[in-house]
């Protein structure tokens, strides 16, 4: 379903965030992207979502070059993909249901079905109390599930995590991965940029290690590493 | 762009959360367009108001054509004709010498005594022409002399054209006036509505990054944009309602001899034409700042 | 506050920073100063104008005081200086009889021929009084009929009046244009500053945080308001001399009897208020501004 | 040092963050706050700094009632404590190096401590390289690490970093820790909240963990953990 083929990210300061990164996920996929801090793993999420261009190599999503697409189908795309951004990205001035809603909304989702799902994710990132709360009144670790409540509403073709347990204690954390896993399983594909070492190491899955914009390490049943 | 009934229905809503939710920025933006058209009906009552005052006094004016004593009366009616034949001239009326000395005694007034020894009567047989248009006036004069029967002719040489010529640089200092009031008010109202969207820059880029349009990211910032106009231009065009009209009843009551522009139409027109401003501003200005920010 | 060499190197470099910074955000406060401040005071230049030609018009006004017949040349002397001594009359001058036909004839142009069959002047010795304040003529008028060797008095009743009230209303309108202008020109200019520090509340509530006292958050944001007005002002003010010039010579060259203010100093202390006004409220909008994110 | 007596915090909107909290730390404490996501901690730093006041309770803070300090005392206590913010709070509209210098000018630090210190801070991060950056530049675990810099930078009494290792990598938060160490050993008191319980157990420091706002354990040489 994903491709990258040689894939590089020059920014414009002249740092070099992503070097020939080729590598490819399948749909149903479940994905840990791991590696130090700098090494690339939220650019490499920024060029699935189209909010930077390569600037070498192609990443290929759905069959498609996202780097061609129309600026049209820029929101089609979107609309497929749910992301926890890793500074959690809420509209300040939305409530966090109508934060959760927006999704939908943008979607051009029903108001039945805003009415159904909405609560339902809130109740899902246990978060169904604070639904009324601005982003301000919270604490961080619930404007990181207000976030997760947002990615995981209009039900994803992928589901991008950045640092989705960065806030979280333990045991929220792993509520947190069992309802990833969940997702996963009725066919979402998800990709977890984490630093989180306990979890991989637990799980077991595909794990793509960067580290200084290189593609180091590419394992089905993978624990947490990156060389060096 | 297919929308449905929910997306119509959340572009109205957000609408207006959105207007009550920044409560700051929305007084400020109707507050700013308030002030501008304000000032700028304002300013074009003044214009169209000393337009009206010069007409006025230009509709004064007048040329007087002594006629060549001892004129037979078909050839005082052939000359009447000709007159009227003679480019801008709008009215031509005859003042025979008997009403020219009338004139001339009541004219003198408490010095009438000063005619008391004249027994014939010196003065001769005039007509006395409007003009239609006064700028042709000096013209018209020039021609009318020329014309068969005309000993002399008199407009005010001098003086007339002291006025003309300021009645014109009045309304030309009025247009230049206007457009740059215009280009101001265009200025002022669209920086305001820049700077209400650059403070939710951050909200506009979230969005787009949720995978919204373009359009369902503007269309409430453009109604907002209106919402706003109107407000703004409605409020100026209230307070100008009905400070113009205590301006027109001060003005009669105290200078009644001063004729203001009181034409429901024209003013209708120039009230309407303020909130078609406000409106359109606010949406155009929401659009190009909103454009700006779209671009992620 | 003690304050070390530091703080105002900081002050300085962080003021001249942020006005890089938030270009966008600068040029829209300059560019409304600039609008704001090129209204007022082209409005001030038409007050004052339009005072100025009233005034020019009002001079222009006499009194024609009329005599008894022969009077003896003592008590004209007399009555010349009881005339003096009216309350508002600057000068006085004397008007024979003789000089006074002269005038009427050369007042009759080409109809003087009337004046032909006449051979005893008929017309009194009079008095040419002119005024110091105009409002008071119609009184020094009365005053003056009432001195002993007075026939009657002229003055141009009922135009007189009517001028000098459309000139006396035009000074209220004038007042209450300007007083009008320079609250819309603190609004919007406030607006304008409120809202761009209202786009970096966050930074000022980080800083407030971080242990800053208010002072020393505000003082960026007051010389950066200081700037700003001064920048504005100054562009409105260069941008209005210019123009005042080139508008004083065209009038002077194409309506040369319309008087213009040009006095030097009087325009040097109104650019100069502008800018200073400018200054102001780019500083005291910068620190009422600033002040409502302070209390954190 | 500080003194937390029945400290009780509600929000405007009826929330109770904190419940009766009675805590005691002293000068040269390395204290680790734990406990769920919502449970108060973040509140609890927020009323050290004055950033809210307490419902009922008295926060001592160096013998000085903190909710009756007059307000030209508040910046003063503030340059006496450290923050390493939850959510950064970086200057957007300043580099990576004028963020950490900005703590020394607030305090009035002259241009040659300025010149010193900031380098010196950047590089015990390991920021060196991206001083020129702004925040909206780096990627989260350098804003975070800027963020440590900007609040170690001028020596602080107290220093209280909240959730400083979310966006860190397992050897970049080791890092911070032993730097964190070794900064209390140089006599600066440590508050840090947190959810990495490897880290809490590891170190065997004092542990005081919050539930639902109300002070459940306070442990000398604790582990991670808060009861339920
Ligand atoms: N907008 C930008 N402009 C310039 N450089 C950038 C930008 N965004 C990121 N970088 C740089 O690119 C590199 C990779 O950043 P990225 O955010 O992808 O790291 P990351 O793997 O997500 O790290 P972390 O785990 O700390 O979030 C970093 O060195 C960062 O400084
Ligand atoms: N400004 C606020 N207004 C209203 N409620 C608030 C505000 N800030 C925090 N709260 C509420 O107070 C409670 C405690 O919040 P706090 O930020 O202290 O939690 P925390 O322990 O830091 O959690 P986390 O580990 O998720 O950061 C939460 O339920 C939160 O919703
Ligand atoms: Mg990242
Ligand atoms: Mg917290």
């Amino acid at each position: 379903m994903i491709h990258f083929y040689h894939v590089s990210k020059v920014y414009q300061n002249g740092v070099k965030a992503l070097k020939d990164v080729t590598m490819h996920i399948s749909k149903g996929d479940f994905l840990f992207l791991v590696g130090p801090s700098g090494a690339g793993k939220t650019t490499l999420t920024k060029l699935l979502l189209r909010e930077e261009l390569p600037t070498k190599g192609q990443v290929i999503f759905c069959g498609k070059n996202v780097a061609r697409l129309k600026s049209q189908e820029i929101p089609l795309l979107r609309r497929k993909i749910g992301v926890v951004f890793q500074d959690f990205r809420l509209l300040p001035k939305k409530t966090v249901y109508e934060n959760v809603a927006f999704a939908l909304e943008v979607a051009g989702g029903s108001r039945q079905i805003i009415k159904k799902r909405v609560p339902e994710a809130l109740e899902m990132v246990g978060l169904a109390d604070k639904q009324k709360m601005f982003p301000s009144q919270l604490s961080g670790g619930e404007q990181q599930r207000a976030g997760i409540a947002r990615a995981i509403v209009n039900r994803p073709l992928l589901l991008i995590t950045d640092e989705p347990t960065g806030n979280l204690d333990p045991k929220t954390s792993w509520e947190l991965i069992y309802l990833l896993q969940e997702i996963n399983r009725l066919g979402t594909t998800v990709i977890m940029a984490t630093h989180a070492w306990d979890i991989v190491n637990a799980l077991k899955k595909r794990v793509v290690a960067l580290s200084g914009g290189q593609m180091v390490r590419d394992e089905k049943r993978g624990a947490y590493g990156y060389g060096g | 762009m297919a929308m449905g009934v929910n997306t119509l229905a959340y572009f109205f809503k957000e609408t207006a959360r959105s207007l009550f939710r920044n409560t700051w920025l929305s007084l400020a933006a109707t507050g700013t367009i308030t002030v501008s058209l304000l000032i700028l009906g304002a300013s074009l009552l003044l214009v169209i108001n000393t337009n009206r005052i010069a007409l006025d006094l230009e509709q004064k004016l007048e040329i007087r054509v002594f006629l060549v004593p001892n004129l037979a009366s078909n050839q005082v009616k052939q000359l009447e004709k000709r007159i009227y034949l003679v480019p801008g001239v709008a009215r031509v009326s005859f003042v025979s010498k008997e009403k020219a000395m009338e004139d001339l005694r009541r004219g003198l007034g408490e010095r009438k005594d000063i005619l008391a020894g004249i027994k014939k009567n010196p003065l001769p047989d005039a007509f006395q022409v409007k003009m239609a248009r006064s700028e042709q006036i000096a013209n018209a004069a020039a021609q009318i002399s020329s014309l068969p029967g005309v000993e002399q002719v008199r407009y005010g040489q001098g003086t007339v054209e002291k006025l003309l010529l300021v009645t014109r640089w009045m309304r030309i200092a009025g247009i230049i006036i206007i457009g740059a009031l215009i280009l101001a008010a265009l200025f002022l109202i669209s920086s305001i509505i820049r700077l209400s969207v650059f403070a939710r820059r951050q909200e506009i880029s979230i969005m787009k990054v949720l995978g919204a349009t373009n359009w369902f990211i503007r269309t409430p910032f453009l109604l907002e944009g209106v919402t706003l106009g109107f407000l703004g231009s409605f409020v100026a065009v209230v307070i100008l309602y009905f400070s113009y009209w205590s301006f027109v009843q001060q003005v009669s009551m105290f200078v009644p001899f001063v004729p203001l522009v009181a034409d429901q139409r024209l003013l209708f027109n120039l009230f309407g034409g303020l909130v078609g401003l406000g409106l359109l501003v606010g949406m155009v200005g929401s659009f190009f700042s909103v454009r700006k920010y779209l671009k992620v």
